[in-house]
């Protein structure tokens, strides 16, 4: 029974994990319609960038910063040529992944690297470490922060105006090249962040963010697209789904039992839990 | 379409250009080609590419001593590039293109499963490093890790001698673990211990507070984990922020090694222990060379390993069986290997005539917090390889053949 | 023939149709018009499928329309164009014909190349004049060629009720008379509904002229009744309907 | 007639090359090695239709290769083992009893028909579910890596029934011909250079026939079509369940060129490469698919055989230069130099 309790607070630190590596997605999946298949990778510059710095609290900003910059040089240098089209978003994408992967490889060595936990993270309350209640912590500071850009700053009305209507949103004079620009600084800059909290319960390679980047697409899919409290309800749900899956059944099972209940949710809502509305015929 | 047409033509002749254009030069008489076949890219590059570093610091030690029957080894690394097929398409390359003597290779069972048809078929030698789940004994495979009767059963003699009576199986959804769990638990059956729970998770897992939590419940005396890779780091991560201690809940691992300490982070397992035949610190005069050369070759900040040595070993063990047969060829090898037997950095090893495999000395060792792996219990004589387990009667209807 | 009754649709909380009711009786040429947001374009989405009502009801020949899928419609025999027109840039214009004609036809059937056109084609492509330009990829056409070529289109498919949507927005005057002329054409021997802005274009070629205001039916009449209605002057105040925008709908 | 022969000269060269000269001057394991980058080819082709002309991204193809492969492979297994047998890692598995999953593999016919229907049947399960929800683009994309990840995962777990990661491997006979022969291996090189063949001819007439129109205008316009009187997602479904099913034959003939089969060819990263490969060579043509998947089968031994590390930097730049510079792969170039000849 205590088992079963348990649950409920693994299932929504699952969640926050989820919605940590997914944080990142629903700006530049969401906001542009870029399917970055390099999010991953920029999880793992997060994670890396925590390991050279040593310090987890320095690293937060610092590999914001790291994987915020690659995600400037690869929206300028190549995603900003793909707007509007998302398959080929993907599949250049995976292919700076691949470099990247190996770049890291050679960089820090195959092995893992090992990122000391700070002290202050040791023991817990309940079922729950404390480096857990810290993820779940980060989490939520992660939304309310993207809340906060995207309803309270002037940048943030903008992004949404551009993802409204982008050729509205041009005309109006709003440069949107720069609000792209700085949508995928942050969404990337997001996924770092992600990174340094994952050094806490993972194992810090170069192959972090393969193990993420799937679960991190299919909150964004059945959250909606772009919609920030439908990647916050998504990431609770799958998380539970997932604690109790497991618990039930095993591992593997709780797996493919998350993928049919996602095929499921979008025979009944096919675009996620919550859509912008749009009149645009495709 | 109209575009595209003419350049199928062109592109066949191209892969058939491609396809042909790389005849290998004869081989030197003055020299013995062997092939290295091990993942040097994708996940599990990691962990062979040491294993072909050992392979290629005993072929260099015997090439300086000399050679074998006056002839310089001459290594032919190829990439399984952790897929399985890859395997089994470079093991062919490797015996019909490259014509070589023999071949070491291998980690996971499923690249070995792949590569043993081949080596079936056209009659050629694989040596193959790592432990694995036995229930194999090819004619064309050597077998220089441990099978199960010399690390899961020593490792489950070693928890009952401590008095860990019930305990909890965690390991990673492939073949090893799960062979090895359906022989622990026919072994705990007949050894009065108990079994609380068996939980598999797939591989590259990092999601383990559930897991952990079922463990935490079921409270065992000990975990036996047969999880692989990364799955380590992620539990021994998980498992130490749930409170679980060496002292309250020991997790004895049979896949973790000197290397993989490190990435796990040793506050995450230090006094936990493992199960294998060979550790760095192990005190052999062979051993103290070993570490030696290999830090002299690769850096003096390298562990070593069981699977480390156990390449290293195969291909003093093959030289061996070539000096004793006078030739490379693969029927006369065979012949002559039975008996061989070596002082190896793990102690003696003999290569059982009847499955091919090697007695080897079973080892507990206890992580320390340096990294190094401190050897706490040792089955003190060579075990006689068994890889159907035909002298345990527990273990009858483990396997039906 | 068609037949809408207190049709209403919302779209969070907006209401978009208000208590829309509309009868077309068979043959007649009907025109659509009211000011944008008024939900013209609304209600033709609710006809073919494209919106689902919240409340109200639309028959068609015998048939309720509410609920039932885009291309089932299509296939009770009501056709419509779109604002923007979209046609396929990589076919060339018989082939973008040949496809609306075929849907008919079951689908294993269309796994053979085409060979020669089709009646309906045949008759598509000598209404619309395109004949010319049929083996030309409609990606070449100019913005009049396209409306054209989506008339065609819809004439092609053969139905029995055509909903065309502001089809001549955009269009050079010399392009209008043309169009004016086909849909003159065109309503001889269909029921045709047409949205349209212009007043000119309204006065040369309407019959029934339905005017929509905030989601609900203002007036309904002749072209001289609705025009001299002060209540339709009150909602076109300060404007002149030529000027309606076109691409932009909120 | 003249116009019928020229426009299939370039095939017919094509066809002498690979069914004549290659197994002339080829040795046994290089033609080996292209009879298994042929396999991928047929796969490619089925992307090429699916993806090229029907704008579906199915990045979980590899999920239909290995259901037709391990159809095949169950096939080999049963008639190795013997009436009333087992086979091999069902021994090792602990498993006592065949499973009634596997009876009706023993028979060739059924499981050829399995190879091909199975993964037909679940292209139109999950199409059906997706396409009529709508359910399109990234989503679609993501949805099918999902797809591959789950079956992996579920492969894997079902050790007893499936050979858990080992998948299948160790066969030694098809139809009764010895597998380690070359003369078998040869023959095996044929059918499949032929299958590529004979599916690429009709693959083509079905882009260039009405229905072929019809995908391409859903592609570009799918809600359009819908006012057309179309069903989009019947045309997708039936154009994903063709591909699905090219897919599974490939699976099948894959299994004994190349004596394995398991979980790990068909994961996330195999349905990318193949992916990747279609992208390579011309998503837009379907010959460009089948040269892709060639050139990258390729181009992946060969640098493995020089160096090993270099492959994902090479793989991963190589894609973005073609993403980039070459959206319509080396067929667009290739088109590009033609007209730039002729004009």
């Amino acid at each position: 029974m205590t088992a079963f309790v348990n649950q409920l607070p693994i299932g929504l630190s699952i969640g926050a994990v989820l919605l940590l590596v997914a944080l990142g997605l629903t700006f530049t999946f969401g906001q542009m319609g870029v399917i970055n298949m390099a999010h991953g990778e920029f999880i793992m510059a997060g994670a890396y960038t925590a390991f050279l710095i040593g310090d987890l609290v320095l690293a937060l900003p610092a590999a914001f910063l790291v994987a915020g910059a690659m995600g400037l040089v690869l929206e300028r240098a190549a995603v900003r040529h793909f707007y509007g089209r998302p398959l080929d978003t993907l599949l250049l994408t995976w292919g700076v992944s691949l470099v990247l992967q190996q770049l890291a490889r050679d960089l820090f060595g195959a092995p893992n690297v090992q990122v000391p936990a700070p002290s202050w993270l040791a023991g817990g309350v309940g079922i729950l470490p404390y480096n857990r209640l810290f993820i779940m912590a980060l989490a939520v500071a992660g939304v309310v922060a993207v809340w906060l850009y995207l309803n309270r700053t002037a940048l943030g009305r903008r992004t949404q105006a551009v993802v409204q209507n982008r050729r509205l949103a041009a005309t109006s004079g709003i440069d949107t090249g720069r609000v792209d620009m700085l949508t995928f600084f942050v969404g990337s800059g997001l996924a770092g962040v992600a990174g340094v909290a994952l050094t806490l319960i993972g194992p810090v390679g170069p192959g972090l963010g393969t193990y993420y980047i799937v679960d991190a697409f299919l909150v964004v899919v059945a959250g909606g697209l772009g919609q920030l409290r439908g990647a916050v309800l998504a990431a609770a749900g799958l998380g539970l789904l997932n604690s109790y899956a497991e618990f039930w059944s095993d591992a593997s099972l709780a797996k493919v039992i998350v993928f049919a209940v996602i095929i499921a949710f979008l025979q009944v809502r096919p675009q996620g839990m919550f859509v912008l509305r749009s009149r645009v015929l495709t | 379409m109209r575009i595209s047409r003419p350049i199928v033509p062109v592109a066949l002749a191209l892969a058939l250009a491609a396809c042909g254009s790389d005849a290998q030069p004869a081989a030197e008489a003055q020299e013995i080609k062997v092939g290295l076949l091990h993942s040097l890219s994708g996940t599990m590059a990691i962990s062979e590419v040491t294993v072909r570093d050992a392979e290629l610091l005993a072929i260099d030690e015997i090439n300086r001593a000399g050679g074998v029957l006056g002839k310089k080894l001459v290594p032919v690394a190829e990439d399984g590039a952790s897929d399985w097929p890859t395997f089994a398409e470079k093991a062919t390359k490797l015996i019909r293109q490259d014509k070589v003597a023999t071949v070491f290779g291998g980690w996971t069972s499923a690249s070995r499963k792949a590569m043993l048809p081949v080596f079936e078929r056209y009659k050629a030698l694989l040596w193959y490093p790592v432990q694995y789940e036995g229930l194999e004994s090819s004619p064309y495979i050597f077998y220089t890790g441990a099978t199960t009767n010399q690390q899961i059963i020593p490792g489950l003699d070693y928890l009952k001698e401590q008095g860990k009576k019930k305990v909890f199986l965690v390991g990673s959804d492939y073949v090893f673990p799960r062979t090895a769990n359906k022989i622990i638990k026919a072994y705990a059956a007949a050894n009065g211990m108990e079994v609380l729970g068996e939980e598999y998770t797939p591989l590259g897992h990092t999601e383990y507070s559930t897991l952990v939590n079922k463990v935490v419940q079921a409270r065992p005396d000990a975990v036996f984990n047969t999880l692989n890779g990364d799955s380590n780091v992620a539990f021994f991560k998980q498992l130490k922020s749930a409170g679980v201690t060496a002292e309250t809940m020991p997790v004895l691992s049979v896949s973790v090694a000197e290397e993989e300490v490190t990435g796990i982070g040793v506050d995450n397992i230090a006094g936990h222990p493992v199960a294998w035949n060979y550790y760095q610190t192990t005190e052999t005069p062979a051993n103290e060379a070993f570490v030696k050369a290999y830090k002299a070759k690769y850096g003096a900040t390298k562990v070593t390993s069981d699977p480390m040595e156990a390449g290293y070993n195969a291909v003093y063990l093959w030289a061996e069986a070539v000096k004793k047969a006078g030739t490379t060829e693969v029927e006369a090898v065979k012949k002559a290997a039975p008996g061989i037997s070596l002082d190896r950095p793990e102690g003696k090893v003999t290569i059982d005539g009847e499955n091919q495999h090697l007695y080897k000395t079973a080892r507990i060792g206890i992580i320390q917090p340096d990294g190094l792996i401190k050897q706490v219990w040792d089955s003190g004589e060579p075990i006689k390889p068994d890889p159907y387990l035909k002298a345990y009667p527990w273990a009858a209807g483990l396997a039906a053949s | 023939m068609l037949e809408l009754r207190d049709v209403r649709v919302e779209f969070d909380g907006y209401r978009a149709l208000d208590g829309v009711d509309l009868t077309v009786p068979e043959g007649e040429l009907r025109f659509l018009i009211g000011p944008n947001g008024a939900g013209k374009t609304t209600l033709i989405d609710v006809i073919t499928g494209l919106t689902r009502p919240v409340a109200g009801s639309v028959r068609f020949a015998g048939h309720d329309l509410v609920g039932r899928k885009e291309h089932r419609i299509v296939r009770l025999g009501v056709g419509r164009t779109f604002q923007t027109s979209v046609v396929f840039e990589e076919l060339t214009v018989l082939e973008n014909l040949d496809l609306a004609a075929g849907f008919r036809s079951p689908l294993w059937t269309l796994a053979r190349r085409r060979r020669g056109v089709s009646e309906a084609v045949a008759e598509a492509l000598a209404r619309t004049g395109l004949e010319e330009l049929a083996e030309r990829s409609a990606g070449v056409l100019s913005h009049g060629q396209r409306q054209w070529l989506e008339i065609g289109m819809l004439l092609a498919q053969r139905p029995r009720l055509l909903l065309l949507d502001e089809p001549v927005a955009g269009m050079s005057g010399d392009e209008r008379e043309r169009t004016g002329r086909l849909l003159t054409e065109i309503a001889a021997d269909h029921t045709v509904i047409v949205v349209e802005h212009d007043m000119e274009f309204l006065r040369r070629h309407a019959s029934t002229v339905t005017v929509l205001h905030e989601g609900k039916v203002l007036v309904e009449g002749s072209v001289e009744q609705v025009s001299a209605d002060p209540r339709v002057q009150e909602v076109y105040l300060g404007r002149r309907p030529s000027d309606a925008a076109v691409g932009e709908r909120t | 007639m003249r116009d019928l022969i020229r426009r299939n000269l370039p095939f017919a060269a094509v066809a002498v090359v690979a069914l004549v000269a290659a197994p002339l001057l080829l040795e046994p394991f290089r033609l080996g090695l292209l009879a298994k980058y042929l396999c991928y080819a047929i796969v490619a082709l089925g992307i090429g239709l699916a993806w090229g002309k029907g704008g579906m991204l199915t990045l979980g193809q590899g999920v239909f290769f290995g259901l037709g492969g391990y159809a095949m492979a169950m096939y080999l297994k049963l008639t190795e083992a013997g009436p009333g047998g087992l086979p091999d890692f069902m021994v090792w598995s602990g498993v006592e009893e065949l499973p009634a999953l596997w009876a009706p593999f023993a028979s060739p016919v059924l499981a050829l028909g399995m190879a091909v229907l199975g993964p037909m049947a679940l292209a139109v399960v999950l199409g059906t579910l997706v396409f009529r929800q709508r359910v399109r683009g990234a989503y679609f994309a993501i949805l099918t890596q999902a797809l591959a990840a789950a079956l992996v995962i579920l492969l894997v777990g079902q050790q007893g029934l499936t050979g858990g990661t080992n998948g299948m491997t160790n066969f030694f006979e098809l139809f009764g011909r010895d597998l380690a022969e070359d003369s078998t291996q040869r023959g095996l090189y044929l059918v499949t250079a032929g299958v590529l063949g004979v599916l690429y001819l009709a693959t083509r007439q079905l882009v260039n026939s009405r229905f072929g129109r019809l995908l391409v205008a859903v592609r570009d316009g799918e809600d359009r079509v819908r006012f057309l009187g179309y069903d989009p997602a019947l045309v997708k479904t039936v154009t994903f369940a063709i591909s699905a099913g090219m897919a599974g034959l490939a699976g099948a003939l894959f299994v004994p060129v190349v004596g394995i089969i398991s979980p790990a060819l068909l994961g996330v990263v195999p349905s990318l490469e193949l992916v990747v490969a279609v992208a390579v060579g011309g998503r837009h043509a379907l010959a460009g698919a089948v040269l892709g998947a060639v050139v990258m089968g390729y181009a992946k031994t060969a640098f493995s055989e020089q160096f090993a590390d270099g492959w994902l930097y090479l793989q991963g730049a190589l894609f973005i230069l073609v993403m980039t510079l070459a959206p319509k792969g080396i067929a667009g170039l290739l088109g590009r130099v033609r007209r730039a000849r002729t004009a």
